[in-house]
């Protein structure tokens, strides 16, 4: 934002519309679709993954619809076996890989480098090719459902059920490569986090000045880079025991059934709280804003963060205690559960002291935190419960677990809500109605709790998940109603922060730059940001770079215009260090995507497809790494510093 | 533009997909229509397809087959197709026809030499679903619904792996032979 | 809930009416977590809430020196108070667990296998003859231990009458086994709880708990082979049995049928219930569940079995002498 | 053609160097996350192997011949003995020396198409199939994934040789190549636990 980056003297502003006009020309999105499909701007990229993941998020509350649809009465008919397996694998599938893994990447991609004060992240390109990979695998799956080539094993798909010989076709190897691509995705925006935060901070953040919500960024970075490549890996191998008969879940030929799970849960628990961290993140960044003061013991807040990620790694077998695993290893993982709910307690805690010293401003992303931590004390506590093994055994796999996953992913998605009314303004330029919002909470609050509260009595009282229906006899017929009930005001209440967003669209208020005079450098920039972000790079010289100056807000001076430069700095102490040239956008992330999911697609069908595939995929990265006419003039401009 | 490349892509690639993965529980697809065999004369018959297997392109249904052909002890005379007391039914030779409804009638049937019939005991669903099984394990069926390789101890390469093996002329078994 | 109301052909099926020691222990360790949960609940929630909209005085910095003193002593407390609390639990937790895991030695055994949809429970014994075979329904005496012995023969299904323990996996490959002991007489309903498929959500099971006489009469009723049916439409119902394709896959002792793809008929007219806990065993239930399978079970493996409605009355005459 | 260079309060940075290596550069960050994640799906295929070896009586099970040694130690050693013209290749390159880095490029090149060749011996040296048991299915999974880090190699150097020898050569291309040569060590040093594990161990296992 031109006019409080610097000093408003007459000649100052020329120059810095001069710049701003180069700048635009230099780091715009090109015109037209091709310009669409070419772009590699973090913030054009960041909303198609925010909205796809939305959209995907829509989807997947439809499936959920239909099962509560079908579950509202005993013995209905509705959805017979085949198409409910379906359907619930597909909520699973879409909600777990398709929206709240990318979402939370998503919005790591648009907001930590305007949060660090860069203009784009470390490695456009790759960042472009991961989002196209993603939609691929959310097409891929989708276009299976709707030609009843549905994944049909849950979103588990434990072996030997989802195995050759019980899921004949192809259900299963379409859920498999799902996986693959979303895997990729996760991976590809791990590294592009982990790059962007630890050597294109602006100068002067230090590691303890890196905003909380960075802090989770990068949290969950690792953590998706460190058990991401285990159900990776595993979906590979399902598939090939599927298609090329290895023998790896078979246990009459050495294999095993367990190994699956192993190797599923050591990555599906971290990713529970790759989903939360960054979530905890969102709503330390609204509470600080809307108290109006710094996070009260923000080194205890951002160790507890990293603690949580250590020890989310030593929790898998926590959904294995019906197995036959031996007790001791049990009674260990019942312990680790048991502490991970401590670094939890202790950002918590943070908070209320923020917000206890502070002056809160009870405005609509605040009060969706407030319903966060309400929401997330009731998953959270059940979730101490059921580290209990002898516990575990009576509620594992019955619709208790099932209120107990909703109730933390839910809070995750209070969370994001937060995150949403709180960055839409900068996003769009335009304000979320007020009164709308709180409607929106309110009904989603009632909804969630009138969903799920009752669930957790429905387990203890007999009731299994993942059943396409029950006996009239079994007297579960009233809570599922209730609960069918809730989850029809859930749905009401997305409608309707729909319409707020349509609204606000049309006739919002103009949000300006600042529009919660908060503390971080994205709100620095304009809204919507401009495509090169800031005019001049910030300086920073605190945690809260916004409320140091109001005016004359230091800056970098002396980057090029005229081609995209992005400035890097040291890891600890955020020292100008060198010059990075970044490319100019390209269709090569685009036709290198298309060959991937070509590839892997192939890979359902014949295992040719590897070799067929891994030959296009080398000359699209071949096309990838060679400069064309126009990139190599321009780094040579850049290297030898001419105009 | 991208999504219709993609699901264009797509919809070649799963063609057929809805065929292939349809379960269907309740199905009582016609039977193939009676051939009259006398016991005197067995030996190739060259009867011309009236009927296709309606299961050839069904997943399920064939895997049905294959769990059918296990449970009911078809191993027993015909092993896991590589054959032992009964003719081997994973090579190019069919004594008694390759059509789909000659192995119907096969089953439904039975034949000289030990073969029973278990038309009054199977449905035609059952049967039709064991004859996709039995084409299966001479690759006569799509890879794509061919079944894979099963949880128990590997005796034969899995179906899907089975490369196609055109029906041979088919010689009158030695122990017929022998009858005449 | 009140047992009695549930004590139908349905059977108790809930882990809030322990019906053995082991149900009992759980639920006793699950009405403190709830207990301590709830206190923890309201104390952070109502802290948040205080904090969130408490009258501030006019002109309060917010940054404060005692304020944060305060707030740090209080932060470092509630972390304390967390950690004991987390303590607390993990030794609760711990006392429960000890006794749950290894059975006594005079423990009655028994052996379960899963296949899909339906539960084989065999008796064993030394002479072969008393062996006992039956499907879908578990008789236990009351007050003695029981070892269940879990195998599955295709998917992993999972174990569970809550009434009177927790649940346990049946992994292909790897034998398990559960234990427990039910003190007050009853049925009570059991329900696979790992998904195994399209019937996953009706195959059931029932333990009846009887008292011991009654336990050891019923079992040696269970080892007789099934008479020969009574001359008439009983015997014509074999022959229907035996010519149809019911003989392609179930067992009725003492008949040249012996297939053990389907449960065991032998006893099928003592069962509570068919199709695995899901209809009640009535003459009508059992006619439509041959006829049409599929519309009761939709995937279940019964193929439907096309008689002439005077076969079907026969053959319906003939199942039911099998006590 | 840069912004402004009012005297605000802030830094100036266009004297700051164009061409930096190793962890001073963003793009050597991106090389090490791939390696991290790599790294991770090794050790996945690492645990199942002894996961499933604890689950057999006999190590291979019976009925299958342990791996031959000729083919995969003549491999490692090579592998290993790679790294010293790597190292050159480094030096080189941080010297802008252009005729160096061509040549251990070239080198290069040449290896890493010679890794490919001697990894079909390893394959066939683990005298048995995927589809024979969980032994061989993990062993040449594992072998597998390690070989397509050595295809991805080989593409890499490959056109990092032509770049080098092209006339859109920059002085980016030698930041790159110290990307490569330390991946490179990655690759061939990850590889050494794998060789002993899936070759050595059925024979102390």
């Amino acid at each position: 934002m031109t006019s409080a980056a610097i000093s408003p003297t007459e000649a100052v502003r020329e120059e810095d519309v001069r710049a701003a006009g180069e700048l635009e020309r230099t780091w715009g999105d090109p015109p037209g679709l091709m310009g669409w499909l070419r772009s590699t701007d973090h913030k054009s990229i960041g909303k198609r993954y925010i909205i796809t993941a939305f959209v995907f998020f829509i989807l997947g509350g439809i499936e959920a619809a239909l099962i509560r649809l079908q579950l509202s009465r005993p013995e209905n008919s509705l959805l017979g076996p085949d198409i409910y397996n379906q359907i619930f694998t597909m909520h699973g599938t879409t909600m777990m890989f398709l929206f709240a893994v990318p979402m939370m990447t998503a919005m790591g991609l648009y907001f930590v480098p305007t949060m660090v004060g860069a203009r784009d992240v470390a490695f456009p390109r790759l960042n472009a090719f991961g989002y196209w990979v993603y939609l691929i695998g959310g097409l891929l799956l989708y276009t299976g459902f709707f030609l009843n080539i549905g994944p049909d094993t849950g979103w588990f798909t434990y072996v030997p059920l989802s195995g050759p010989e019980y899921s004949a076709g192809k259900r299963v190897d379409i859920w498999a490569q799902t996986v693959t691509f979303t895997e990729i995705a996760a991976l590809v925006a791990s590294v592009e986090i982990i790059a962007t935060v630890f050597k294109h901070r602006a100068p002067g953040m230090t590691i303890n000045r890196i905003p909380i919500f960075v802090w989770s960024q990068l949290v969950m970075a690792f953590m998706i880079m460190f058990s991401m490549p285990w159900v990776a890996s595993a979906s590979m191998f399902l598939a090939a025991d599927r298609l090329i008969g290895t023998h790896l879940f078979n246990p009459a030929e050495g294999g095993d059934a367990l190994l699956w799970q192993h190797l599923f849960w050591f990555f599906g628990h971290p990713e529970v709280y790759i989903i939360f961290i960054p979530a905890l993140g969102m709503a330390s960044q609204v509470v600080v804003t809307f108290s109006r003061r710094e996070m009260f013991g923000y080194p205890a807040a951002v160790l507890a963060n990293i603690a949580q990620g250590f020890l989310s790694f030593g929790l898998w077998v926590h959904h294995m205690f019906a197995t036959t695993v031996p007790q001791l290893a049990s009674s260990f993982f019942t312990a680790t559960s048991a502490m991970i709910a401590i670094t939890t307690g202790v950002q918590f805690f943070c908070w209320i002291a923020t917000i206890w010293l502070g002056k809160p401003r009870l405005r609509v992303p605040f009060l969706f935190v407030l319903a966060f931590v309400v929401v997330f004390m009731i998953g959270g506590l059940s979730g101490v419960m059921i580290a209990s093994v002898p516990f575990d055994t009576q509620v594992h796999d019955t619709f208790f677990i099932v209120a107990h996953l909703h109730y933390v992913l839910m809070a995750s998605v209070f969370a994001l809500f937060a995150g949403f009314y709180y960055w839409f303004p900068k996003v769009t330029g335009r304000l979320l109605g007020e009164r709308l919002g709180r409607w929106h909470l309110a009904l989603f609050f009632i909804g969630v709790n009138v969903a799920f509260f009752p669930q957790h009595f429905l387990g203890l009282d007999g009731m299994p998940r993942r059943v396409y229906t029950y006996l009239a006899e079994t007297g579960w017929g009233d809570l599922n109603l209730l609960s069918s009930a809730g989850a029809v005001t859930t749905a009401l209440s997305a409608a309707l922060f729909l319409v707020n967003v349509w609204r606000s669209l049309r006739t919002g208020a103009k949000a300006g730059d600042d529009p919660w005079q908060a503390d971080t450098l994205e709100w620095a920039t304009s809204s919507p940001p401009t495509s090169y972000t800031f005019v001049h790079l910030p300086v920073v010289e605190s945690r809260s770079p916004m409320w140091d100056h109001s005016v004359d807000r230091p800056v970098v001076t002396g980057m090029r215009t005229d081609l995209r430069e992005a400035l890097v700095t040291t890891l600890n102490d955020a020292i100008p260090d060198s010059r990075h040239y970044q490319p100019r956008p390209t269709i090569k992330p685009l036709v290198a995507a298309l060959a991937t999911g070509g590839t892997f697609i192939a890979l359902i069908f014949t295992p040719w497809g590897l070799a067929l595939g891994s030959i296009v995929i080398t000359v699209c990265l071949i096309a990838w790494a060679w400069p064309d006419r126009q990139a190599h003039a321009e780094l040579r401009r850049f290297e030898e510093g001419i105009a | 533009m991208i999504l219709v490349r993609i699901a264009a892509a797509l919809l070649v690639l799963a063609c057929g997909g809805c065929e292939r993965e349809a379960r269907r529980f309740d199905d009582s697809p016609p039977p193939a229509r009676p051939v009259t065999m006398s016991e005197l004369e067995p030996g190739p018959r060259t009867m011309a397809s009236t009927m296709r297997n309606p299961y050839e392109g069904n997943a399920w249904a064939i895997s049905q087959g294959k769990r059918l052909f296990s449970q009911f002890n078809c191993v027993g005379c015909h092993g896991q197709g590589g054959g032992a007391i009964g003719p081997p039914l994973m090579d190019d030779e069919w004594i008694y026809g390759s059509e789909p409804e000659n192995v119907f009638a096969t089953i439904a049937q039975g034949r000289p030499n030990g073969m029973p019939a278990f038309g009054g005991k199977l449905n035609s669903q059952q049967i039709w679903q064991l004859v996709g099984y039995v084409q299966s394990l001479s690759g006569l069926i799509r890879k794509d619904v061919a079944p894979g390789r099963d949880d128990h101890m590997q005796r034969k390469a899995q179906e899907q792996s089975t490369d196609k093996m055109e029906p041979a002329s088919s010689g009158i078994p030695a122990s017929a032979e022998g009858r005449q | 809930m009140i047992l009695s109301l549930l004590q139908g052909w349905v059977g108790a099926h809930s882990a809030l009416e322990p019906a053995g020691p082991q149900a009992g222990r759980i639920h006793a360790l699950w009405q403190f977590m709830w207990v301590v949960s709830a206190l923890v609940f309201l104390a952070v929630v109502g802290a948040l809430l205080y904090a969130a909209l408490h009258r501030r005085a006019a002109g309060q910095s917010a940054v404060n020196p005692d304020g944060v003193r305060s707030a740090t002593r209080w932060v470092s407390i509630a972390t304390g108070v967390s950690i004991a609390i987390l303590i607390a639990f993990l030794g609760v937790n711990f006392v429960t667990a000890r006794p749950l895991t290894s059975a006594p030695g005079d423990a009655l055994q028994i052996s379960v296998t899963g296949y899909q949809w339906w539960w084989s429970v065999q008796y064993p014994s030394a002479t072969p003859s008393d062996q006992v075979t039956t499907a879908n329904e578990i008789h236990v005496p009351v007050g003695r231990p029981v070892v269940m012995t879990l195998s599955s023969r295709d998917v992993i299904h999972s174990f569970w009458p809550a009434n009177l323990v927790g649940k346990r996996d049946l992994i292909p490959g790897n034998k398990s086994s559960i234990w427990f002991q039910a003190d007050t007489p009853g049925v009570y309903r059991g329900q696979c709880a790992e998904f195994c498929g399209h019937q996953h959500a009706k195959m059931g099971f029932l333990v009846v708990a009887d008292p011991p006489a009654q336990f050891e009469a019923w079992l040696r009723e269970q080892r007789d082979s099934a008479p020969p049916p009574p001359p008439g439409s009983a015997t014509r119902g074999q022959e229907v049995f035996l010519a149809a394709s019911c003989v392609m896959c179930h067992t009725i002792r003492g008949t040249p049928a012996g297939s053990r793809v389907g449960p065991d008929l032998t006893h099928l007219a003592s069962r509570r219930t068919l199709a695995a806990a899901t209809l009640e065993n009535t003459r009508a239930n059992l006619a439509a569940w041959i006829s049409d399978p599929q519309r009761i079970k939709p995937g279940t493996l019964m193929p439907p079995a096309d008689l002439t409605p005077a076969d079907l009355a026969a053959l319906l005459d003939y199942l039911e002498t099998l006590r | 053609m840069t912004a402004s260079s009012r005297n605000l309060p802030g830094v100036d940075v266009r004297h700051l160097p164009t061409t930096v290596f190793g962890a001073r550069d963003t793009a050597w960050w991106g090389t090490v996350g791939f390696m991290a994640i790599e790294a991770t799906t090794i050790v996945v295929c690492v645990a199942s192997y002894f996961y499933l070896w604890r689950n057999s009586a006999t190590w291979p099970p019976e009925h299958t011949l342990r791996p031959s040694l000729l083919w995969p130690t003549i491999a490692v050693i090579v592998m290993l003995v790679s790294n010293i013209p790597m190292v050159w290749l480094r030096r080189a390159a941080k010297r802008l020396d252009l005729a160096g880095v061509r040549r251990w490029l070239i080198v290069g090149t040449v290896l890493s198409a010679v890794f490919v060749v001697l990894r079909w011996q390893e394959f066939l040296a683990l005298n048995t199939r995927w589809d024979t048991n969980a032994y061989g299915s993990i062993a040449w999974l594992s072998v597998g994934f390690h070989a397509t880090l050595l295809i991805a190699n080989l593409g890499e150097t490959a056109v990092m040789t032509a770049m080098l020898h092209s006339s859109r050569r920059t002085e980016r291309h030698y930041t790159d190549a110290v990307d490569g040569a330390d991946y490179w060590h990655f690759m061939t040093g990850i590889w050494v636990p794998l060789y002993v594990i899936i070759y050595l161990g059925p024979y102390f296992l």
